[in-house]
């Protein structure tokens, strides 16, 4: 079955800017901001948890912040991280980062006090599945659907927001949250206790934690029982207006998230990765390939996009 | 056509005139002292403060209104435009490389019609000059495009790009050589009375005779530089690290190299300059302005932050206050070589 | 003039066979494991490893000994000679930039005399290729200095440098357009039987012609490429920064720019390619040669540590274990363009 | 009265290569090895006290190392530094340094257990005052000659390696130490409990701390009694074989110095600085201009040097 395009539009750069619908882009525009390092804490060997004071306005599940490095460090451009946490009224923002390369490894040097320059919140959030309901008339019984994340190595900051957020949400319009978490091996299963949902599955490729698979299969296996598809979220007893997906993490876990989507016709959100300049829709430099051999900005149009309107042969993260 | 006229006739006249507001003097925020005069001409074009917004690295202005002040900016030069709209090229489109930055956005943009229905409309509202970066692939195209964003109004001035690297058979074809680039030139110098500048490209044995051509053929002023030809490759696919396989490097790394084509070009043609090329400070402006330039561009440093022409236009400010500097035609091409040479 | 005899009458041949050492295979230190061949043959000189010490940044090669295993590197290429001594140029020398080195010496060298009466009997002592650097301001100080080094014995190669930015009137005029270097190289051609590499100059606007002029003129390959022309300015003496005026970029800003000549060149002629330009570790060197470089060259890398070319050639070691490679020939050239290209 | 020629061989670039004499430059040659940060103490607001671990032959006073940055940080160069102290069987190396642009800010950020690389000990030495007495026949007596060390600014630290030395050579055969050390003010005045001198005299320019006075103001000031053409150091009575004048300093301060070592005719040994890439001699980067238009290598020839061999019409710094 093909997913139907959800009420969420996801159009050409163009035709965007003329439609541009305030409730889907967050509504304030982004800042540039000095942030100052409040917590820099390594949680395992190459994974770190910034803590960082900065007034911005308030940013939302899938947001990223471009972050910039101090002046004495090689990297030129800022880097993207997607918003873990952000409490504007306390000015905390966190960051959940990997040093893998010479901007990430100059950030996790950084101590207390040491300031950065940000820009953000930047692109377009996850949907609330509830925003996401095919037929207006789903949301009617008062249930919204059951929201299934599904994280991979650090793609799990974004869905963690995401996740507290619904949680927060006033008078329970959001259903249900299944949060599948995958890792290569359990000691990079560093933020299980942040994750705050209905219930929280793992999964590691060597079994170390949880199921021994890889995130999608752990998905699968999941299936059966609730039916996501008829959005019978196990211990519910009601039918709800079906699933929607959530996927953060490596390119090819997401080409194969996109795929069980359509496979089982549910709607499906995606975080996609492309190496960007300017965060802000102007320099064109993160274009990624939508079907129909259109382009798409990761920074303007996404980075959250709808799976199915992916160009996944092409996508090969940043 | 006297520079008399063309001053006359460029919108910004009417408009900063309906508004009452002077557009000369630009305050460096509190202090009662009297300023330093920022303002620079380029052709008759006044411009508030010499610092510009470069092609493609604010696309036409309409996202960073919240980050930019464009009141500090003497100019906003829109992305290239092609008449037809362009997808632009494969990804990836960016690779950081040591002080530098490799694009080949393969000069994707709106088009003429989408130019000129959606995105002049909103660029007359802005406050800031704005300069209209015109491409093509062929003659045609350049006339095309100058020829109908003449007849619409509202761009200021037009900067001619004969220096993309990044599209096959366009663009840099033009600018590299002394004749192709006059040719082009020509053409287009009768299509228009607002300034016509000529972006140059780095990538030539001599940039002083592609100058030399392109201000015989009438150009008020030259762009220096475009971006350096330059490649990178991936180890483990052995696949160049951008899409349309070699890109334009940018950024403080050609800094040294910009310089050294500014000056050759002002060794060569008495026509204004406007550098380009790694300027993120204002030292880095302070120095093309001692080589020669009349104004600068800032491309790359934005991406650090969008306060960077701000900063430089401030740090400009500080400096000619302490060296009590009035103007900046004080400071133009007063380079001096050593006593040694 | 065969490759065969040309191999046979280089010196190393017969000091090789004297001290019965093989030149061919380079230790990576421990293990038993079969080692990947990392010689190369550049016409008809064989290099144990593919990198090379550039011109300029180890003299001739005497103070480095205590610093750097000269048998780790395939050749030590020699500063640059000139028939008559050279002092240099006026101080200050060195400018650092952005991921950059702006330098102008101005061939400071002991000029030809000096260098047969005391460097070369040293150099002889070395058990490293030598690759005699040749400079000049006519064609006559080229022909000069190469036959009287040639009669004198010693050398494995010569390179000649065309393409030295920081002399008047000298070397750069010669490699910026393909006529003169052809010039040049006609003239020396007949009178080595040494293996002649061409060091060409970036600043063109199409080396691909340089290249194949030369190699049309029997150059046996290319050093590509030299620095880059660069300025940079004193804002508080409004002096140029470097004693010379303009200086030549080098080091980790250049790469990218150089890998694209690199590409231009091997893209057009057939000769083995020399790379040159910031190259500091072994991914630096596998990009060139994945484009298509034989060899390279490490210069400003061993300001940083002279260890720089020891590092590289474990490195390219270390890749070649990895993927499977027995000798570099499976990898030069071997870049692929993108599907969607 | 001009002063003669020293016995410390002072030629161009090439003759010196067929004519080094080992007891002039150091014995060992230079080596590149890993030098880990034990102690980085600010001393002022841009002053520091770099204390490093590293094995490396003996230095000796005048010699420098040069220092490469952490592979994150944007310099590109290593910069040279004197060294201050150097213990090899503590594998102790001390520099001094001030924090002025971007590659000594960074070192001022290092922490203890940070990795630099490291060539030295290079360059040329101070020669001890007997080693420069100007007729064999003065030394007959048992009586060292007078040493004057001036140091300006952050040209202290060489001088006070130099003092220290000459304390501890062996049998006396090191005359009396006077130590001039001057700043702009008493802040900067951070290394005088480090000085170990027969004297120690001090100057600011702002008067904030020993005498108000640039410390060639101070020199001429103290130059009446003892008097050092004679060699008669103050207390002492017996009549010495002359002094010897040693700078370390800003450029104009040695210009000076210059001018009065030749005025009163006493030999003059001074560090210049030149900006260097390869410290070793190879890469022609650091020449200065020696009088009759020869270029001298400060990196190999110097960075000490006889003053009267200088031009100092074209000598600026680095
Ligand atoms: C929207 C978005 C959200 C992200 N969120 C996170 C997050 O929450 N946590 C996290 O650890 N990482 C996140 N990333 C990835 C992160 O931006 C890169 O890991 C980081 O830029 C690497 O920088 P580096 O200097 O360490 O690596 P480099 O050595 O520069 O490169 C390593 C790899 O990082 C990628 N990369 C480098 N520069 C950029 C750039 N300017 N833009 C995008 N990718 C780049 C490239 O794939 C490159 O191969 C996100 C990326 C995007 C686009
Ligand atoms: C033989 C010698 C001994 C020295 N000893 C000391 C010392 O004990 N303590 C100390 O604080 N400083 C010393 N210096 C000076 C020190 O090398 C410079 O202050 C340092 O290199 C500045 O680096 P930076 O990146 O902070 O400054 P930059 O921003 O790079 O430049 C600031 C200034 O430092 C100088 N400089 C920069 N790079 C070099 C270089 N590669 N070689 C020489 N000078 C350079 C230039 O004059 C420049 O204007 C010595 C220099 C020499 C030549
Ligand atoms: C992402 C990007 C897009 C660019 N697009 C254009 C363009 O469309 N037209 C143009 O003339 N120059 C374009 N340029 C070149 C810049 O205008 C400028 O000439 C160049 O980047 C050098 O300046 P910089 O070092 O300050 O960035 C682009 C540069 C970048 C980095
Ligand atoms: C200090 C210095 C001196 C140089 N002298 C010469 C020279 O005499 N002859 C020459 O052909 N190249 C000379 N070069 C250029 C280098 O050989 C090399 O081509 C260039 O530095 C680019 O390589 P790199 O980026 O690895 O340094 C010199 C470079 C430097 C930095
Ligand atoms: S990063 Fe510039 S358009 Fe997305
Ligand atoms: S720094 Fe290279 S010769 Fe002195």
């Amino acid at each position: 079955m093909k997913p139907r395009k959800t009420a969420v539009p996801q159009t050409s750069a163009r035709r965007r800017r003329r439609a541009d619908a305030p409730s889907v882009v967050a509504g304030a525009p982004p800042v540039e901001a000095v942030a100052e390092v409040r917590r820099n804490t390594a949680l395992s060997a190459d994974a770190f948890l910034l803590d960082l004071m900065v007034d911005m306005p308030a940013a939302l599940p899938g947001q990223f912040v471009m972050l910039g490095l101090p002046d004495g460090a090689a990297p030129l451009l800022r880097r993207p991280f997607s918003v873990m946490g952000h409490d504007p009224s306390r000015k905390s923002l966190e960051i959940h980062y990997s040093a893998r390369g010479a901007g990430t490894r100059v950030l996790s040097e950084l101590r207390p006090g040491h300031k950065l320059g940000l820009l953000g919140p930047l692109g377009r959030h996850f949907p609330q599945a509830a925003e996401v309901a095919r037929r207006p008339a789903d949301l009617e019984g008062g249930l919204a659907p059951l929201s299934v994340l599904v994280a991979g190595g650090r793609g799990t900051a974004p869905l963690i927001f995401f996740a507290e957020r619904a949680r927060r949400s006033v008078g329970g319009s959001s259903g249900p949250v299944l949060f599948l978490a995958g890792a290569r091996t359990a000691a990079q299963l560093v933020l299980l206790d942040r994750i705050h949902a209905t219930e929280v599955f793992v999964s590691t490729d060597d079994g170390s934690a949880g199921k021994k698979d890889t995130v999608i299969g752990l998905l699968k296996s999941l299936d059966g029982q609730p039916d996501f598809a008829l959005g019978a979220a196990g211990r519910e007893t009601r039918r709800r207006p079906g699933a929607v997906l959530y996927g953060c993490g490596p390119a090819g876990m997401l080409r194969e998230l996109h795929s069980y989507a359509e496979s089982r016709g549910l709607p499906c959100f995606v975080s996609l990765e492309a190496r960007m300049a300017c965060g802000l829709g102007v320099c064109q430099g993160c274009a990624v390939r939508l079907t129909g051999s259109r382009y798409a900005l990761v920074c303007k149009e996404g980075p959250v996009f709808e799976s199915c309107l992916v160009d996944w042969a092409q996508y090969e993260g940043a | 056509m006297s520079r008399q006229r063309r001053e006359s006739t460029t919108p910004a006249q009417g408009r900063r005139g309906s508004r009452g507001r002077p557009a000369r003097s630009v305050s460096a925020g509190a202090g009662g002292a009297r300023l330093p005069d920022l303002s620079v001409r380029i052709a008759g074009l006044r411009l508030s403060t010499p610092v510009l917004l470069a092609s493609g690295v604010a696309g036409y202005g309409e996202e960073m209104g919240e980050v930019v002040d464009l009141n500090r900016v003497g100019a906003i030069v829109t992305k290239t435009l092609t008449p037809e709209e362009r997808a632009g090229n494969p990804p990836p489109r960016l690779f950081e490389t040591p002080a530098g930055l490799m694009n080949n956005i393969g000069l994707a943009n709106v088009g003429l019609e989408g130019f000129l229905a959606e995105v002049l409309p909103q660029l007359k509202r802005h406050r800031t000059r704005i300069v209209v970066s015109v491409g093509g692939f062929s003659l045609r195209d350049y006339e095309k495009v100058l020829a109908s964003v003449d007849a619409a109004g509202g761009a200021h001035a037009f900067e001619i790009n004969v220096s993309c690297p990044n599209v096959r058979a366009g663009g840099i074809h033009f600018g590299c050589s002394a004749s192709r680039a006059a040719r082009v030139v020509r053409a287009l110098r009768p299509l228009t009375a607002l300034p016509l500048l000529v972006k140059l490209t780095p990538n030539v044995t001599d940039i002083g005779s592609v100058a030399a051509a392109c201000v015989s053929e009438g150009a008020d002023g030259l762009t220096v530089a475009n971006t350096y030809t330059a490649l990178a490759v991936d180890l483990r696919t052995r696949r160049p690290r951008l899409g349309g396989v070699t890109g334009g490097l940018s950024g403080p790394a050609v800094k040294p190299l910009s310089l050294a084509k500014v000056w050759e070009v002002t060794s060569r043609v008495k026509a204004p300059v406007i550098a380009c090329g790694g300027i993120s400070t204002a030292e880095d402006a302070l120095e093309y302005i001692v080589v020669g330039a009349t104004a600068v561009q800032v491309g790359t440093a934005c991406f650090r932050s969008f306060k960077t022409p701000e900063l430089i236009v401030n740090g400009i400010i500080a400096y000619m206050k302490e060296n009590s500097l009035s103007s900046l035609q004080e400071l133009r091409g007063t380079m001096t070589l050593a006593p040694a040479e």
